[in-house]
């Protein structure tokens, strides 16, 4: 891969907590227009790597490049204006403000008019197929599943070229995954987005992704296509259990 | 801005002009219309930090004291007509709110902490204007005239007061419809989510703390006309807290809640005050923190719940 | 002034300020406790000071007991008051925003005053011969009995309080309900009871505060404003919750405020929110921050 | 300031010889917030003088027995509503004079509108500045704040000349309020002209909660004597922690009321007030006719003895009763006008022969300068004495009173 | 078979919004019950008004053949109820270990405490390695074991779970179930489940239930509902 196709670039990153070593010399890189999966056990790194690259977290060592450009330390904000949005694992309501308004502020960080973004706003939620009834409705009186398209929404609206899910897909039913998965995929060729999918979903990464990255305790212990992938026995042992259907 | 907006800014404007042509011949009232419309005035502009932007910002006197201090010191001695005095004033609190702003926000102080902050802040100031202008009041020179921004009449005076609360209710509004607004609600509701959209949390709170501290600290001077001498007790912690309730009552983030609790509570204050007062010490105080507290339990709302209530019931 | 005369000074007023702190300490002790736990902004805990010491007044001089005693008599008395305000008063704004807390507190405050102002009048009220109300002259230094009385009782309990909170199911049971309250009840806490229990026991903290305090001062029905900011900003400095923390915090303050003393006593309260405003610079949170 | 249409209703009632029913004297006090010990029981004593005039001397006689009445209001708790007080007084009430407000500001703020409107305002507040304002419709009966600070001074020189005890040096401590801080300074200037040194002058606001940190600073420096300015509590405060720290110094002076010798301070505070003294707008123990008969109302009434505050009611009610009488007898026609009015308190010269405001004023004379001050203001020194086991406040100074002699310098320093 | 919990035409809500219709079920001592259906269905409202955190409007809830549709959530709990909800509901300032011993509140004997972490910690021995930390800087999977294994310290004679692998790792969930099989026989725990993965939650339970829209549209045992054909189509796809 030469570098201009190189979207987004982990350099050793390391990330500890008090005694935990939540991400240990961490390296990856993602290609443009890729979607890669980023799979591992339960504690293993791939929240905190997304909070290292999206700027809440600041990696104790190691770079993180976006587009050639060096991010490490810059402010979430920084990062959101430079083409970098994620969804949250942990869903944070935003109880008083209505769906269409949280994804009109997302929105607003290409533009200044308010109208603009709002038109855009309309575009991503009717994409994203949240029917029009709940646009109208405040963030305390959405499900679960709601909130993660929302917030979904509210990503694509910033107009990223980078997307980074958490765990979208948890809780969904399996056709609401699907649906989740093709929507994904339209945006993707759409927009011309690279996408990283944190899931532990196995068929739905598997459904989306080319390429899958597996960390394990902080570090990276596998990395290729899906199918190559779930045949390690390393990511089997640690990870899957046993090979999945 | 939408056209029942701006219907019914006219409406409340037309009802206010009014009754102060009503009362114009009486001083009483005359002084406590404008009294009531300043402390709107104040609530108003706070309800951009603190209904908007939902930080608990309890520092509205340390502004509107500063502002006042300097417009009345630049007059003093230096002979600035408060007219353009007050701009100064303004500047000079929207600068210090800044500069303690920024390492505030850098490090992140929320919450409570900032709303302790900002209360110590009041005190801050206090003491230090304590210290370096003595316990002395200081009485505003004998001139008269709009250049001063001291009419002669009640009217006049409550015209100037009608038109800075005019300017905040139209900045408000201005403000919520707009990206700043849409950002600062958002910093209320989560400030993490708001970075990873791209809202620079630190830089909107900073706008909205700017904003909010101009315009309390230009009125501030109004203030001190009415109070026609100023001192370090300008800097009035309680002063604060009630202007920030007020903002809250009236129903966070909601203007004409906030105008309305302003009106309610400071006409029931001194309501209470001059029928009660004289009568049984203390007994108005008392039952307007009973009000506080009744209005606070059934009503956590604010006033604009209870407008909703209303429309709705109309609407039925 | 000479080297030696100078230290002597500065020494004693950290002596004072030490002493002032750990008074403090008790006073905002039912604060913490009440904070901590409900995630409540109690505008109005100087008031209960003030009120809970008029208590302490009156048995005093009725009986002419001595304020410690008396306040052993009172301590009852303010469970059952706790009980009452946080059943009707604060379990109906309990996880509501802030402001209203400030505004339904302020109020309590605004009608704890102004009973008190009509009921006892403005005088300033105090038990004339208290027991410990000598100094103890040690070389250069004194040392108030009241003062040391107080640092004591307050060590003590901030340390059973701590133990209380860290040990005990009970004191589990209150973190856990601050911490959510819907699941505490999934472990069958009685949420209710738990805050009935908290604010109570807060406010006999707020009774062995003002026995203390009328050891030494008066009451008025404005004295509470004069405890109600410096106690926030105790518990804030400190970290929520940490009552480890407080006995620091409350101590640090303390000597900043009496070494404000030295400049001027009318600007120290400046020096001590000046500090507080740098110590929050760098910790957001307070020193003993969990969140 | 005048409201927009000139067409306000003058004050002054039309100008006839016939009877005026009433006269009403608007009252603003502090009857909330800390001031409110002295505004409520100046507003008992303003109750009492009335009654006493309206039915023992029949009201304002050369007004044909116009009866006073008072309507009070609450200054509230900033200048703002003590301004609406004013207000609220003149275009409500349509008073023709005011009595008010005891803090300096708020009667700063009710000066600006009894001016405009031409309203009397005879006030209780002491802070010297009032009178400089060039006010025309102000009078001051009771003594400047400076005053208290020369008399406290003056008092303890005189004392020490008599007991022959050498005083080299002074602390001066005060609350921070413009009161406490022209009182304090007033002192500052005299003990400086006595050639005693200052080696401190410190203030603290009046809701001190911990006295120790100056007690020990003062205890280090060792003073020969203490000026005290205290607001209330402090005071009692002050006088507590000094004890329990050993500090005696050869004499510490109260300048100013209340801190010290007032009834509610010995209850509160014990025989740590024992032998402090305070000056006194007022004497309550003058030996007059007047002065007796009204204490004794006031205690029979109230159950307590009048401080300062009633002290300086009963003598400035006085006072504007016999301006009244004047004014009756000067301007039958117009007595109410306020320029007339102005011209009676002007005129007025009030000695104990001829007058009872005079009788109840500690110097036992009245009469006032252009810019409304009391030409003749004088204070009273009281000290807490023990008498028959109890402790008592006696006055001392200028004369002590009957069977007292006063207790100088402090036994055992 | 003794009947454990029984809901008898339960309406059910929020404030105004009425979630639940008419629903009855049913549970009884030793079963696992399984309840699925898609999302906003109401399975979630279905287990807090079990719990007692909604507002019921007609209908009534059996426990142990007493009715507790009055009765207040902590009430229920210490009838040998509890719940481990949706989104987990940690206590994130409290120890991982503060976290379990909360959970067994209501247990005063110290030494069954003790034995019922130790059960906990040998389930999930990431908990061990995890007892100091606070909970709320645990990773989503760990503060979901967390979540469980607090029901557990509670010793319910019934426990409800809601989403219980929601965010866990492949190898966890089948864990999971295994262990979940395994409390049921070993230990007689009776359980109540909402469940996405709709196939292992129906496997493993004796009946299940499907909600839809706020109603009980289908109900039978595991077996049955698993071939039928309809949820087949809307939910069997893997
Ligand atoms: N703020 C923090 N303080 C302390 N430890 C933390 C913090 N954030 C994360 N950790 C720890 O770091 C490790 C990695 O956490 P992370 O959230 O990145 O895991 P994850 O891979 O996203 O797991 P999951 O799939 O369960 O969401 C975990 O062991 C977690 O306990
Ligand atoms: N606190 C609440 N207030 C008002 N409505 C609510 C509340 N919680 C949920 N609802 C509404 O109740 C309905 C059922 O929600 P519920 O959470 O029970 O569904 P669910 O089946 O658990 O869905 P999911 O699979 O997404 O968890 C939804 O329409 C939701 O919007
Ligand atoms: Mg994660
Ligand atoms: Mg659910």
């Amino acid at each position: 891969m030469s570098a201009p196709d190189v979207v987004l670039r982990v350099e050793n990153v390391t990330k500890r907590f008090g005694g935990v070593v939540a991400l240990n010399d961490v390296t990856l890189s993602v290609g443009r227009g890729e979607i890669v999966g980023l799979i591992g056990p339960n504690g293993s790194g791939k929240t905190t790597l997304f909070n290292c690259i999206t700027g809440v977290y600041k990696p104790d060592k190691g770079r993180v490049f976006f587009m050639g450009r060096d991010i490490t330390g810059l402010q979430p904000h920084e990062v959101a204006k430079l083409g970098i949005a994620r969804t949250w694992q942990k869903v944070r309501p935003f109880r008083n403000l209505t769906v269409l308004e949280a994804v009109t502020t997302g929105a607003l960080l290409r533009t200044d008019s308010v109208e603009e973004a709002r038109k855009t706003a309309v575009e991503v939620l009717e994409l994203i197929g949240l029917p029009r009834e709940e646009w109208g409705r405040l963030g305390s009186e959405i499900t679960l599943m709601e909130h993660k398209l929302v917030d979904l929404a509210r990503a694509l609206a910033t107009g990223p070229k980078l997307l980074l899910l958490d765990e979208i897909a948890a809780g969904l039913r399996p056709h609401e995954q699907e649906r989740l998965a093709e929507v994904i995929k339209k945006v993707w060729s759409d927009r011309g987005l690279t996408i990283v999918v944190v899931e532990h979903v196995m068929r739905f990464v598997m459904s989306l992704s080319k390429r899958v990255v597996v960390l394990h305790e902080g570090r990276v212990i596998a990395e290729g296509p899906p199918e190559e992938v779930a045949s390690n026995p390393r990511v089997i042992e640690a990870y899957l259990g046993i090979k999945p259907v | 801005m939408t056209r029942s907006t701006l219907l019914s800014i006219a409406l409340f404007q037309a009802a206010l002009l009014a009754v102060g042509f009503l009362v114009s011949g009486n001083n009483y009232y005359m002084l406590l219309l404008t009294q009531v419309a300043l402390f709107a005035a104040f609530v108003a502009a706070w309800n951009i930090i603190g209904g908007l932007t939902g930080q608990l910002d309890l520092a509205s006197s340390a502004y509107m004291a500063l502002g006042g201090i300097v417009t009345s010191l630049l007059w003093m001695r230096l002979g600035l007509p408060p007219v353009v005095g007050v701009w100064v004033g303004g500047a000079v609190a929207a600068g210090l709110a800044v500069l303690i702003g920024i390492p505030t926000f850098r490090f992140g102080v929320r919450e409570v902490w900032y709303a302790l902050m900002t209360a110590s802040l009041v005190v801050i100031l206090n003491n230090l204007f304590r210290y370096f202008m003595g316990p002395w009041d200081f009485y505003l020179p004998n001139k008269w005239g709009w250049l001063y921004l001291r009419p002669r009449t009640y009217f006049e005076l409550f015209i100037i007061v009608d038109v800075v609360l005019l300017a905040v209710i139209l900045v408000n509004i201005y403000i919520s419809g707009s990206k700043i607004g849409y950002y600062l609600r958002n910093i209320k509701e989560d400030e993490l989510v708001s970075e990873a959209v791209g809202v620079d949390t630190r830089l909107y709170k900073l706008i909205a703390l700017a904003i909010y501290s101009f315009i309390t600290g230009a009125a501030g001077f109004l203030q001190v006309v009415i109070y026609s001498s100023f001192s370090y007790r300008l800097f009035d912690a309680g002063l604060a807290i009630s202007i920030a309730i007020m903002g809250i009552i009236g129903g966070l983030g909601s203007i004409s809640g906030a105008i309305a609790a302003a009106v309610v509570f400071r006409a029931l204050g001194e309501y209470l005050r001059s029928t009660l007062g004289g009568v049984i010490p203390g007994l108005d105080l008392l039952l307007y923190g009973v009000a506080l507290i009744v209005v606070g339990i059934l009503k956590p709302e604010g006033l604009a719940g209870l407008f909703n209530q209303l429309r709705r019931w109309w609407r039925k | 002034m000479s080297v030696g005369g100078l230290l002597v000074a500065v020494l004693q007023q950290v002596i004072d300020g030490v002493f002032l702190g750990l008074f403090y300490a008790i006073v905002a002790s039912g604060l913490a406790l009440i904070f901590g736990v409900m995630d409540i902004i109690n505008f109005a805990h100087g008031d209960l000071v003030m009120i809970s010491a008029y208590f302490v007044w009156l048995i005093s001089t009725y009986l002419n007991i001595d304020p410690l005693l008396s306040m052993l008599l009172v301590l009852p008395v303010l469970f059952v008051l706790g009980l009452a305000i946080q059943k009707g008063l604060i379990n109906p704004v309990l996880g509501k925003e802030p402001l209203i807390q400030i505004a339904v507190t302020v109020g309590l405050g605004f009608v704890l005053q102004n009973i008190a102002l009509g009921y006892f009048k403005a005088e300033p009220r105090g038990y004339p011969n208290p027991v410990f109300s000598e100094g103890l002259s040690i070389g250069p230094f004194v040392i108030y009995e009241s003062k040391l009385l107080s640092a004591a009782v307050s060590v003590l309990v901030l340390f059973l309080l701590d133990q209380f909170l860290s040990r005990t199911r009970l004191g589990l049971a209150m973190r856990a309900v601050t911490d959510d309250r819907s699941s505490a009840m999934l472990m069958g806490i009685n949420v209710e009871r738990v805050y009935l229990l908290t604010f109570a026991i807060g406010m006999v903290l707020v009774g062995v505060a003002s026995g203390l305090w009328m050891e030494m001062g008066q009451v008025w029905p404005y004295l509470g404003t004069s405890f109600s900011l410096v106690s926030w900003v105790a518990v804030a400095l400190a970290g929520l919750g940490s009552i480890r923390g407080l006995a620091v915090s409350a101590v640090i303050i303390g000597i900043a405020e009496s070494m404000g003393s030295l400049i001027s006593p009318s600007v120290k309260m400046a020096v001590v929110y000046l500090i507080f405003f740098f110590i929050l610079w760098f910790k957001p949170r307070g020193f003993f921050a969990k969140r | 300031y005048t409201s927009k249409p000139a067409a306000t209703p003058s004050p002054s009632p039309t100008p006839t010889k016939v009877k005026i029913e009433k006269v009403v004297i608007g009252v603003v006090q502090p009857l909330t917030g800390p001031y409110a010990i002295f505004g409520r029981e100046a507003v008992d004593a303003a109750r009492l003088v009335v009654d006493i005039i309206n039915n023992e001397l029949g009201g304002v006689r050369s007004l044909g027995g116009a009866k006073l009445d008072i309507v009070v209001e609450d200054a509230g708790t900033s200048p703002e509503s003590a301004r609406l007080a004013a207000e609220k007084l003149i275009s409500q009430y349509h008073v023709p004079i005011i009595y008010g407000a005891y803090i300096s500001r708020f009667t700063m703020a009710m000066g600006t509108v009894t001016e405009q409107n031409k309203v009397i305002l005879v006030t209780d507040a002491l802070v010297d500045d009032l009178a400089n304002q060039g006010w025309m419709y102000f009078f001051r009966v009771a003594p400047r704040a400076s005053a208290h600070g020369v008399s406290a001074v003056d008092f303890v020189m005189d004392m020490a000349k008599k007991y022959n005890v050498t005083i080299r040096t002074a602390v001066i401590i005060n609350e921070d309020s413009v009161f406490g801080t022209t009182v304090s300074n007033g002192a500052h200037l005299q003990l400086v002209k006595y050639g005693v040194e200052v080696s401190s002058h410190i203030t603290y606001p009046y809701d001190i909660t911990d006295m120790s940190p100056i007690i020990d600073q003062i205890k280090r420096l060792n003073p020969d004597i203490i000026i005290a300015v205290p607001y209330f509590s402090d005071g009692v405060l002050f006088a507590k922690t000094a004890k329990a720290a050993g500090l005696n110094p050869k004499f510490i002076a109260g300048a100013g009321a209340c801190g010290f010798t007032d009834p509610d301070s010995i209850k509160a505070a014990g025989d740590a007030v024992l032998y402090y003294t305070n000056t006194y707008s007022y004497n309550p123990a003058k030996p007059t006719e007047w002065n007796s008969k009204l204490v004794s109302e006031f205690m029979r009434r109230y159950g307590k003895m009048p401080t300062e505050a009633a002290g300086e009611v009963f003598y400035s009610f006085f006072t504007i009763y016999e301006a009244l009488e004047k004014a009756g007898q000067m301007f039958p026609d117009d007595p109410l006008n306020p320029d007339h009015l102005r011209q009676a308190f002007l005129s007025l010269d009030l000695n104990e022969s001829n007058s009872i405001a005079a009788q109840l004023y500690p110097t036992g004379r009245i009469k006032f300068a252009p810019n409304g001050e009391n030409l003749y203001a004088g204070t009273a020194v009281l000290q807490v004495q023990l008498i028959n086991g109890t402790l008592t406040p006696v006055v001392v100074w200028p004369q002590p009173q009957e069977g007292v002699q006063p207790v100088f310098p402090r036994p055992g320093s | 078979m003794t009947r454990l919990l029984e809901l008898r035409r339960v309406n059910a809500g929020y404030g105004e919004f009425k979630v639940l219709h008419d629903v009855s079920l049913y549970v009884d001592k030793g079963e696992i019950v399984a309840v699925v259906g898609p999302n906003g269905a109401g399975k979630t409202t279905l287990l807090r008004t079990i719990m007692g955190y909604t507002t019921l409007y007609s209908g009534s809830v059996v426990f142990k053949s007493a009715d507790i549709s009055g009765k207040r959530v902590h009430e229920r709990v210490a009838l040998g109820l509890t719940m481990v909800p949706e989104g987990r509901g940690i206590f994130p300032n409290l120890t991982v270990e503060e976290n379990l011993l909360a959970g067994a509140y209501l247990e005063r004997d110290k030494s069954k405490v003790r034995e019922r972490l130790e059960l906990v910690y040998s389930i999930f021995p990431r908990l061990k390695e995890r007892r100091g930390q606070l909970a709320g800087s645990l990773s989503g999977g760990e503060a979901q074991m967390l979540a469980l294994g607090r029901g557990l310290m509670t010793s319910p004679e019934l426990l409800l779970v809601d989403e219980m692998s929601l965010g866990l790792a492949p190898k966890v969930v089948l864990a999971l179930f295994d262990l979940v099989v395994k409390l049921n026989k070993e230990y007689g725990l009776t359980m109540l489940v909402v469940e996405q993965h709709v196939k292992n939650a129906l496997e493993i339970s004796s009946r299940g239930y499907v909600l839809e829209n706020g109603r009980v549209v289908l109900e039978g045992d595991g077996r049955s509902l698993l071939s039928n054909e309809m949820l087949k189509k809307a939910y069997l796809i893997y």
